[in-house]
Formats: structure tokens, sequence, C-alpha cells
């Protein structure tokens, strides 16, 4: 099997290592985790989006036969008032530590305020109903720009205004403002021939992974904490657990179990700390796992926005200036994902003058956290939405546009940083030469096709691996990134690549923070490119250990051994690697490659495009998927077929986004669309087949090309179906979701 | 509440178990009998990641309560490959990488054998159909829905 | 939740005995996919679960020319949708069936079970109500019968007493010239609640020409499912024309009292009452003069 | 020389200034001649010897990991942004 790309193993399609694992069920996620003498924990939430804690009386849950433990805030450690930046962004730890047990106040409903373990779930949950909590309940803002003004209810009495390094000493609900200027805009807009400003709201979504959260935990009688757990992160939530415990990470052993499933949302730490807290007063092992309800109501969803943008353009068609001004809804704490919407919100055009003001903003809603390409979806929604109707004001085609204007190798984004290589250009002229751009767009009534770009700039961060040389020619690869979508294969076919062997030939393994060098986070579409990279000098230290042993068995020196095509060779000698790995017990023993790495330069960003077919029925307003294709730029993609299944389930989230799902919460801040019956992901039937088109600008940053590819895929579908929309209809959406009723309310009032 | 004794069979064998009437099937054949396979997503019937089949009909094991299982035949995601195989659809999912974190896998493949069982040529959109009560957030089920078309051609031909 | 006392009794009588003895305290247990959920929700906290699917009386499904069509209150759709005759005879009640949740939730929920849960947005009650179905219970003090559209009285309640089962539903011979068709919005293609439903049945005359009887029936538009009997009647003898249907679906449109919630606005369930009574008293109309209107499953089966 | 970009909320230190060229080997002592030239700019990007853990540093447009220890070479550009969380 060849990928025709001059490799053997990059570009083919293995099965991946884990599947039989998966498709037989004995895969074992962190809810599988089973133990002797387990507990099951339960949690106890706010009923109330904004109160005081006034009291908690636990005394009748502990009574409770069955009930082994009965948890508080007040069991927390008291968290100092740090800053601390555990792999998810810097977060100051009291806020980390009020997210997982809530000690004064109660910011969102469904805010954890106390936990239980027993000897059965239901028991557990019996006990929740005997604690009794004394709330005074505060007014609560659900909004952003309601959350903005003066007199707002405030959340946090000491939060003040963070202004780039300076503290404005202000309290308010605005947590963080920052710009990015670059040249002079008004100069620019002044002498802009066309002029567009429009403004756009985004719903609060939810990453809405299957698996719900959960934790297990061992607390030994020597300290020695074991949590066996589902995250994008071991090491991460090492680090998180260690803080909010205050204790210190090598007394804990975080072991990273199957994940099912997390965008983003299974970054920061829910349960760990209490699962680890039940484990040290009851003395034995607890499992939590959390309703559905309550990962809704409680678990990372991704910030609703505000955004209003401008972008002026010369007659001649070339953009000229661009004003964003973006407000993200933080949740009930601070959050750093306005930041990523500031470099993504005009990322695929080449824009010489421009202003980015942006608002982080806290409210009575969980705490957002990353989702896929975090903050990109929402901005590439506003602009792609002005993009086409600046096209349309001058009269060109909206492709035609967008490539006359697009980013490239070089140019300088507003917020100042310069385009390494990269293939913004490349994946618009993938859609003009796409079978479903050049079949003709539907025609039928209420049909009509969109298109839309956008854009992730992806991570490098820390990753290591080992590699152990089996004396059948196999190797034995572990590492430390967990595994969501296939990425062990991945990493082990860049290590097969590397040294001749087959995708079978290495058996990838994810292992324990005990087991392994740091690795970061599963997210930012670096484990390919980060852990792959590691794998790769993993597979060169190898190299060159074998060289030497080839070396000794020849008598000659290692320097007179090459490496080629999965053969060793000196002369006329030569030896496979297979034939070479049965010799290593009399060449000194086990050869182990080890490699780290911590990328300063060379992550790729990742460009990503949609063209949209839909039909909308125009009296009940709901929009169909006619046709949807797909394309990114993947640098290089080393499994074809999961590289196509992130655009397509990028794709999918991003259609859901668009089309139902929303947070829907009551006056009162109470949410009330917190299951999957009324929190509306796409099923089977509301899509078609996703049609995926890879393209391969490779990296030069990486040895093999890498892009990551696993979030840039989510950020133009709201786009392209609203410009999709507008052409049917003549209606273009500037609110997210594009629910049926608001589609039947625009076409009743013309806008 | 004194616990109930059910007889039932799993997969073929013959099994016995005590539970609480309040426990569902689902938390029986995870917590007490160790059949993890089945998942749970949601626990109110919205995701059908906890699919089995009783008397080959398809259901929600969430839904139903464990004492209800009293003599019936229960099938999941653990009957479908044999010592020596995969079933095919195992295998098609497999080839067609139709599983990315594949929590929601063991649902889809119970709920698409339950359909082939009912239906060996089902169209794209009766597979669509079939499975709208299965919800995957990874794979956007494009390569799900190819897959299953692709596992029931192949047991047509085997058959 | 808490524990409970499971009972799966293998007669009526016994069934009747058990829930009489407990009331208000113990709930019937059919396919369990609407009371597990509460249940595990709190809305109910019962001594006692009575699992009716042991019963004869409950489990029947049978039609006869005279008795009409008999559905066991335990009887769960998958065991009549795809049942030939059912579909030709009433095709409106395939029409709901094979949309109550998936193919999973198909496999254990019940008509009967979705009637006595009462929900305004339930998708079999407006389909029984236009077929003039008829709600069979049993008591300590005997049967009784009332008709579908009398049994709720609000959200979650009806006119069971504590003591009483709901044994079985009862639908009228199908007559010729006769179509029904229930269709309900829903903002996803399945897996969703009602925002709207709505089911028309209708009797032609004159050559299908002419509205002989017509009976409409709204869901999740009210406190309870609403049979809107002017919409219908007003069309009773009316030639059948785009005007006449127009005129039905504004009058069906007046006795819906919708809210706003998280499925809809009340404004658009209203727009939508006047959009769904129109596309099902066409599809209604296209059955009664024996042309083919497709239910779901006869859709995904193309 | 390298030329540090100064984010548009730090400017009032820089008299407006958005531009300016430093002498400097590491980003460390790029800060250290910006903080000569305008007093303030330090304390704004740096708290105990490290870049402050909101603000992230990129040279030539990629983010550094390694902080006030990154190379900067001659050509560079040096960029002062938000630190980001990513998914």
């Amino acid at each position: 099997m060849s990928s025709g790309n001059g490799y053997k193993v990059i570009g083919t399609r293995p099965i991946r290592h884990d599947g039989v694992d998966k498709v037989t069920g004995r895969a074992v996620y962190g809810g599988d985790t089973r133990l002797p003498g387990l507990l099951y924990g339960q949690v106890l939430r706010s009923p109330h989006a904004h109160a005081h804690i006034k009291s908690i009386d636990t005394a009748k849950a502990v009574a409770l036969p069955g009930v082994k433990a009965v948890l508080t805030g007040a069991d927390l450690p008291e968290a100092g008032d740090t800053i601390v930046d555990l792999g998810e962004g810097p977060a100051r730890l009291k806020y980390m530590s009020d997210n997982v047990l809530a000690t004064d106040k109660v910011l969102y409903s469904g805010h954890p305020v106390a936990a239980v373990c027993a000897t059965s779930v239901h028991i557990a949950e019996e006990a929740l109903d005997l604690i009794e909590v004394e709330y005074e309940v505060l007014e609560s803002v659900l909004n952003v720009r309601e959350a903005m003004q003066e007199g707002a209810p405030q959340l946090h009495a000491d939060m003040t205004t963070q202004e780039f390094g300076e503290d404005t000493g202000k309290t308010s609900n605005l947590a963080t403002h920052f710009q990015h200027k670059l040249g002079d805009p008004d100069q620019a807009f002044a002498s802009a021939d066309v002029v567009i400003e429009r403004e756009f709201q985004t719903a609060t979504v939810h990453q809405g992974y299957i698996e719900p959260h959960n934790a297990t935990a061992m607390w030994n009688s020597d300290g020695q904490i074991t949590i066996w757990t589902s995250t994008q992160g071991s090491f991460t939530a090492r680090a998180q657990t260690g803080a909010v415990l205050d204790v210190p990470v090598s007394k804990i052993k975080v072991v990273p179990q199957e994940i099912g499933g997390g965008f983003g949302g299974k970054i920061p730490i829910y349960l760990e700390p209490i699962a680890a807290l039940l484990s040290k007063a009851s003395g034995q092992p607890v499992k939590l796992i959390m309703t559905r309800p309550a990962v809704f109501e409680s678990t990372g969803p991704t910030p609703g926005s505000y955004v209003k943008i401008k972008m002026g353009a010369n007659k001649d068609g070339k953009i000229v200036a661009a004003d964003a001004y973006i407000a993200f809804e933080s949740g009930a704490y601070p959050g750093g994902l306005v930041g990523a919407a500031a470099m993504c919100v005009f990322s695929c055009y080449d824009i010489a003058d421009g202003l980015i003001d942006c608002y982080d903003v806290v409210l009575n809603k969980p705490r957002s956290f990353a989702y896929r390409a975090p903050g990109s979806t929402q901005v590439a929604f506003a602009t792609e939405h002005v993009v086409d109707l600046l096209a349309a004001e001058l009269g060109i085609d909206p492709l035609e546009f967008r490539l006359k204007n697009s980013a490239t190798t070089g140019t300088r984004r507003i917020d100042g940083v310069v385009y390494p290589k990269m293939g913004c250009k490349e994946v618009m002229e993938a859609i003009r030469d796409s079978d479903h751009y050049k079949s003709a767009a539907p025609s039928g009534s209420n049909q009509g096709r969109g298109i839309s770009v956008g854009y992730w700039f992806n991570v490098g961060l820390q990753s290591a691996c080992t590699a152990s040389v089996n004396s059948d020619g196999t190797v034995s690869l572990t590492e430390g990134s967990t595994d969501i979508g296939g990425s062990r294969t991945s990493i082990a076919m860049q290590f097969a690549e590397t040294l001749g062997l087959t995708a079978e030939d290495v058996k990838p393994q994810v292992v324990d923070t005990d087991s392994i060098g740091h690795t970061d986070v599963t997210g930012g579409s670096r484990v390919t490119y980060a852990t792959g990279w590691a794998a790769y000098k993993a597979a060169l230290d190898v190299q060159e250990q074998l060289c030497a042993r080839a070396a000794q068995l020849w008598e000659i020196e290692a320097d007179q051994v090459k490496f080629e095509d999965g053969t060793f060779s000196s002369g006329d000698k030569s030896y496979t690697f297979k034939e070479l790995a049965g010799h290593l017990d009399e060449t000194g023993g086990p050869v182990i490659g080890r490699a780290t790495v911590n990328p300063d330069s060379g992550v790729g960003g990742s460009f990503a495009a949609n063209i949209a077919d839909v039909e909308v029925d125009p009296e009940t307003g709901k929009v169909q998927v006619l046709r949807f294709t797909v394309i990114q730029d993947a640098g290089r993609a080393i499994h074809p077929s999961y590289v196509e299944g992130q655009m397509q389930g990028g794709s999918a989230q991003g259609i859901g986004w668009a089309l139902n799902e929303e947070y829907y919460y009551s006056d009162n801040g109470h949410l009330d669309n917190s299951s999957y019956l009324d929190y509306r992901i796409p099923t089977c039937l509301d899509l078609p087949m996703i049609e995926t088109i890879i393209v391969e600008v490779p990296n030069p940053g990486h040895p093999y090309g890498v892009r990551g590819v696993g979030e840039a895929n989510i950020a133009p579908p709201p786009a392209a179906m609203a410009n999709a929309i507008g052409n049917a209809v003549g209606v273009r959406p500037q609110e997210l979701p594009m629910k049926p009723g608001r589609i039947v309310a625009a076409l009743a009032t013309g806008g | 509440m004194s616990k109930a004794h059910v007889q039932t069979t799993i997969n073929g064998e013959q099994t016995e178990f005590l539970c609480e009437p309040r426990q569902s099937l689902l938390e029986v054949l995870r917590e007490t009998l160790g059949f993890t396979g089945t998942k749970e997503g949601c626990n109110d019937g919205n995701c059908g990641a906890c699919s089995v089949t009783v008397d080959g009909v398809l259901i929600d094991s969430c839904l139903m309560l464990a004492v209800e299982a009293d003599g019936v035949e229960i099938g999941t995601v653990e009957g479908l490959a044999t010592p020596e195989s995969l079933h095919p659809l195992q295998q098609k999912f497999l080839e067609h990488a139709a599983l990315q974190c594949g929590i929601c896998t063991p649902g889809f493949l119970v709920a698409s054998k339950a359909l082939l069982d009912h239906n060996p040529d089902p169209s794209e959109y009766e597979v669509r159909h079939w499975l709208a009560g299965n919800l995957c957030r990874c794979t956007g089920y494009d390569k799900i829905v190819r897959a299953v078309l692709d596992a029931a051609q192949e047991v047509r031909a085997s058959a | 939740m808490k524990d409970f006392e499971y009972c799966a009794p293998s007669t009526l009588r016994e069934a009747v005995a058990l829930k009489a003895e407990k009331g208000e305290a113990a709930r019937i247990l059919a396919g369990g996919t609407d009371l597990i959920v509460q249940l595990r929700g709190k809305r109910f906290a019962p001594d006692r679960i009575i699992d009716i699917k042991n019963v004869p009386e409950a489990n029947e499904l049978s039609y006869g020319p005279r008795r009409g069509l008999v559905i066991g209150a335990g009887v769960p759709c998958w065991r009549f949708y795809n049942d030939a005759d059912i579909a030709e005879r009433y095709p409106g009640l395939i029409d709901s069936a094979a949309i109550i949740g998936g193919i999973q939730i198909q496999g254990r929920a019940t008509f009967g079970g979705n009637l006595c849960n009462s929900s305004p947005s339930a998708d079999s009650i407006p389909s029984l109500i236009t077929h003039s179905a008829s709600c069979n219970f049993a008591g300590p003090n005997g049967k009784r019968s009332i008709a579908v559209e009398d049994f709720c009285t609000g959200p979650g309640a009806n006119v069971l007493e504590p003591g009483e089962i709901l044994v079985s539903l009862q639908l009228p011979t199908a007559k010729k010239n006769t179509g029904c068709h229930y269709q309900r919005f829903i903002p996803r293609n399945e897996m969703d609640i009602a925002v709207v439903g709505v089911s028309s049945h209708v009797v032609l005359a004159n050559r299908g020409k002419e509205f002989k009887a017509v009976r409409i029936a709204l869901a999740a538009v009210g406190p309870i499912p609403i049979y809107a009997s002017a919409a219908g009647e007003g069309l009773v003898g009316k030639t059948v024309s785009d005007e006449a249907i127009a005129a039905a679906a504004t009058a069906a449109q007046e006795v819906a009292t919708p809210i706003s919630d998280m499925r809809g606005p009340a404004e658009f369930r209203t727009h939508l009452v006047g959009v769904l009574v129109k596309r099902t008293l066409e599809g209604a109309i296209a059955r009664a003069r024996g042309k083919f209107v497709a239910n779901a499953v006869q859709e995904a089966a193309g | 020389m390298p030329i540090a970009w100064i984010p548009s909320l730090m400017q009032k230190l820089t008299g407006g200034q958005h531009q300016i060229e430093v002498e400097g080997e590491t980003v460390r002592q790029v800060v250290e001649a910006l903080e000569v030239l305008h007093p303030g700019f330090k304390d704004r990007i740096v708290e105990d010897d490290r870049i402050k853990t909101e603000i992230a540093v990129a040279v030539d447009g990629e983010v550094v990991a390694s902080g006030l220890r990154a190379k900067v070479g001659p050509e560079s550009e040096v960029h002062f942004l938000p630190a980001l969380a990513g998914g």
C-alpha cells in the first residue's frame, strides 16, 4: 500500500490500533472504571443563577445509611489570590476552586455546592435531597450587553477590568478589554467607496460530547492520589487538581481512560478534586459521573457573543479597512476566548488598516471554555456575512471577491502577526475547483448556495514519546496525548514512516502521568503536529541507536552505517529493522528511543471553507441542508480518513450551531433545555453526506508538513449557512441560531 | 425495599442477578454485570448510546427497569463478534473510520444490527431514519452511514 | 429516585386491585419511556409501580369489522406501525406512531402511556381524537369508556380516578372515503417534541369533492391537546377548495392558546397551526381520495 | 534591529508609537530596552521574571513557549498579545 506522495505510510488508511477494542465494547472509558469497594458520588447543584450561600446543613445527609462522606466548598483548601496557568489558559486559583465547589456565592444555575458519596448512586442521590442550603437570591444577568451596562447585577465584588497588563481599578462585569490596531483605519474608511456595518449575536452553545464528565479517585493513606478520568489532558488535569487540592503534582497520578469526546470541554476539571476529597474522607475509591443536565448546566459552553463588523472596500474590489467590536460572554468567571476571536476575525483577508476592540464579560452562565477553534466561529459568522454583502454591493462574485482579498504567506494580520507559509488562497481556490461549486447552484424556489472561509491558528506546546524496540521488530510507542479521534494511529504512522515500518508494526499506547513526560492537552489541533513530531524525533533516536548496534555487530564505527528505506547497511552488509531488532540482547540490551518537543516556531495554522446548498421552507422557517462541502488545509494528511472525519465532524457541529443549538434560559436564569431532547444537536437524519476536499500546503515547520486539522472546520459553517439562506430567501440572518421561528419572523418583516 | 431476583439471557448466556426495582437495565448491565460496552450518554432516552435489543427489539436500556428483563433475551455490543471474527458491521466501522471517540459506537452497532436484521437492504435514507435515535457528536455521521450500507451489502452477499 | 415496589400482575383484576390499594401512590408502567424519566426527575415518587405488560387485555392488538381497532395500553408502537392493514385503515395513527421518539423509543413507548402522560404535545393524542377513539378504563367500580378528547384535563392531568387503569384504546371501524393525516413541526427531522402537531380527519362525499365530516385536533398549543371542533364542523357540506381549507386553518388558530418556551414562541406556534392544518387537511383529503401519502416509516422506505 | 510592536492599549505609554526598534537578542533584552525608553513598560508585561500569564509573546508571528528567553533575530518582529486558550 502506498499513498502516492512519496511516503510509504503517511497518507494511507490503516485500521486504527484501538479500533477493535472500541467496536467490541472492551475499551474502558472513564465511566467504565470499576474498582473493589467502589463508592458512588453525586453533586448538589444550585437551582439559582445568582445567590449568596447563607448556610449549608449536611447533618441529615450524613446520617442517611449508606452515605460515607459529604463535602461542601468549605472542605476545599483556601485558595490564595494567585494566577495559575495550568494548560487551559490563565485563571485565578480562587475562581477555579469556586467553580469546583462554590463557597460564598453561586454564580449560575447548576453551580456545584455540595457532594456526597455512598454505597450506591441512588443513596447518594437521596442524600442530596437531605442537604439544606439557604440561599439569598440575587438578581441575575444573562446577556453580554446587559452585563456590561452600569448598574447590572455584579458577579464579583472585587473584580476589576484588566487592560493589557494594566489594572484599571474599576469594578464591573467587564473582566478584560484589549485592542489591536493596524495602520490608520479612520482614514482608510474615509477613502473607501463602500462601507458596510452590521451587528451580530450568537447564542451560548455546548460542545455536546456524548460521554458525560466523570472521575474516579482513590486517596491512599500514604497521601498518594490516583485519578481515573476522561480528560483531554492528563497532565493538565493533574496540575489543576493539585492546585485546587493544594497537593504537589507528584502526589497525584492521573490515569487517562478512553475519552468520549471533548472538543475543548474536557480540558477543565470539575469532578476530579471532589472525587479525591470524597475518597480521602471515606477511605474508599469514589466514582462520579455527571448527569446529562449537569453537563449542560455546569460545564464549559462556548461564549455567546455580540459582534459588530464594519468593512470598507474600493470600487475595484479591494477591502481597505475593517473594524470589529467583539464582546464575549465568559460566563461566571473570566475566560480567555475573546483573544482568539480577535486573531481570527479578519484572518482570511489582507487588510492594511483596521481596529479590533475586544471585551470579556462575566455573567450568570457556566464558565465558558474552549470549543473547537474557540471564538473563531462567532466572528467568522459576522465577517463572512459582511464580506458577502460587500461583494454584492460591488457587483463582484463572492468567491472572486474573497480570492482577490485573500490573506497569503507574508500578509500582516490586524493583530500585527505576519503569516508564515499558509494555505488560505489554496483553500479558496479549492472551492472554485470543486465539483460542488462547479455544479449549478440549486435553483428551486427558496433554495440557495453560500460559501465561507474560516481559520484557526493551532498551537504547539509540550509532548513526549518513548519507543521500546521489541525483539520481533515491532515497537511499543508510549505517549501522553489522550486519543479522542484516532490520534494514536496518526502518531504511530509518523513514527513508522521515519523508521520504514508499517503502521501495524507500531503499538501506540496512551499512558498515565507517572509513565511519560509532560504532555499538554489534546487541544489546539496540536496532537498530530506536536506529539507526532515527538514520535518522529523518538524514531530518529531509535535509528541512531540501532545504527550503533549494527556497527557493533559489524565491528565498524557507527557513522559508517547508513539507514535508508527501513534498512541499516554498510557496504554489502545490511540488516532490515526487524533483523537488527533480533540482535539487541547481544549488543547491549534494550533500545528505547525518547524525545520531547515544545516548539517555539513552526506551528502551522489551518484554513477551512464550506460550500452549502440549502432549501428553506418559508412557511415553517425550517432549513434543510441539500449539499455540503468542507475544504481544509491539512498541511499533510497523515491518515486521510481521520482528517476527513475531523472535517465532517466540525461541519456537523457548525451546522448544529447554525440552525438549532442554543442555551435557552428562563428569565430567572434557569437553563430550560438541559437535555439532548431540547438542546438539539444534529441527528443522522438532519444531515446529508458531507463532501471533503483536503488541501495540502505542507507546513515547513513540521518534518512531515503537518498542520492540525481538528478545529478550523467549525469556523465557516454558520456563515456559509447564513449566506446560503440569504441567497435562498433574500433574508440573511444576523443571529444564531437561525431557528425556524426566527426565519419566519424575519421573512414576515423582510429582514 | 427487597431486591428482586431476575433471570434473563444476555448474548445467549443465561444470567441471574439481584437488583433494586429502581435500577435501570443499563445500570445493572454496567455496574452489576460488567457489560460496560453499553454506554450511558444521557440517561433519558435521547442519545442511543445504551442501545440493546430485548427479544430482538431495539430499545434504550436506560428506559427499561432491570426487573422488566425477567425472562427476556438481551443483546448487547459484546455479543456481536464471535471468537473467530468481528461482525461485518464492526469490521466496516473500522475500515470506514466510522468512529472517532467511540463512545457512541456500541449503540450505533447494536442499532445497525437491529436494522439489518429487520431490513437487509436499506437505502441511505432508511439508515439515517433508523439511526436518528443514536447521536454522534464526532463524525457528522457520513462515515457511519457508509459503513452500515457497506456492511449491509456484505451481509447480503454472504447470506 | 426513591425505591419502590415493582409488581407485574398477569390479570386485569389483579392489576386493578394493586392500583386501587395504593391509589395515587401507585403508577402504571407500560413502555416506561416517560415514566422512568419522570421518576428520575422526581416528578413522581410512587411507592409501587405496576407493570401492565403481562395483562392480556393490555396486550391486545386486534381489528374487527364491528369492534374496530383495539390497542391495548401496553402495546408498543413498533407492533403496529408496520402492520399493513392498520396502516391502510388508520394511516393517521401510523403517522403518529412512526415519529414518537426514535426507533429505540418506539420499541417501548405505547399510545396508552402517551395518553396517560397527558402532555399537551403528545403526538398520539390528536390522531386518536380525530379518529374518534375512546379509552377503556377498569377500576374498583368496574369498567367505563370515554372519548379521548375528554380525557386530558391539564398538563399531565386526566380524568382517571386514583384507582383506575387505562386498559385499551378503541377506534371505530374505518369507513370508505375517509382519510386522516398527522403532522408535527419540529426543528430537527427526528427526536424532538412537537412545536405544534395537527391531525386532520376527513370523510368525503360526492366523489371526493365535498366534506362530509371533518375532525381536527391540535397538539402543543394549549394546556391539553385541543379538539378544534368548530374548525372541522365549519367544513361540513363545503366543497373541497383552498378557500375552505384556509378558513378551517384560521378557525383552528382561533382556538389555539400557545405559550412561548424553548420549543418556540407563541406567535410562531399560532402561525404553524395554520400551516399544519392546511397541510394535514390536504394529506387527509388525498388519502380519502385513495392517493398515497407516506408516513415517516414509508418515507424512509422511499 | 528587531522591531517591537506595541499593543494599542499600551501606546499611551509610548507616546502613541506603534512600533519601536530596539536592540536585543532575546525577548528579555527587548523588554529591558523598552523599559529604558518607556519606564513602566516592563511592569505591564512581566511579573516575577516571567511574561504575565495573561499575555503571550510572539516572535515573527509565532507564540513562543520560552517567554523572556526566546531568541530574537536582527530582523525579527516581537508582538505582545493576549494569552489564549485552545480547543
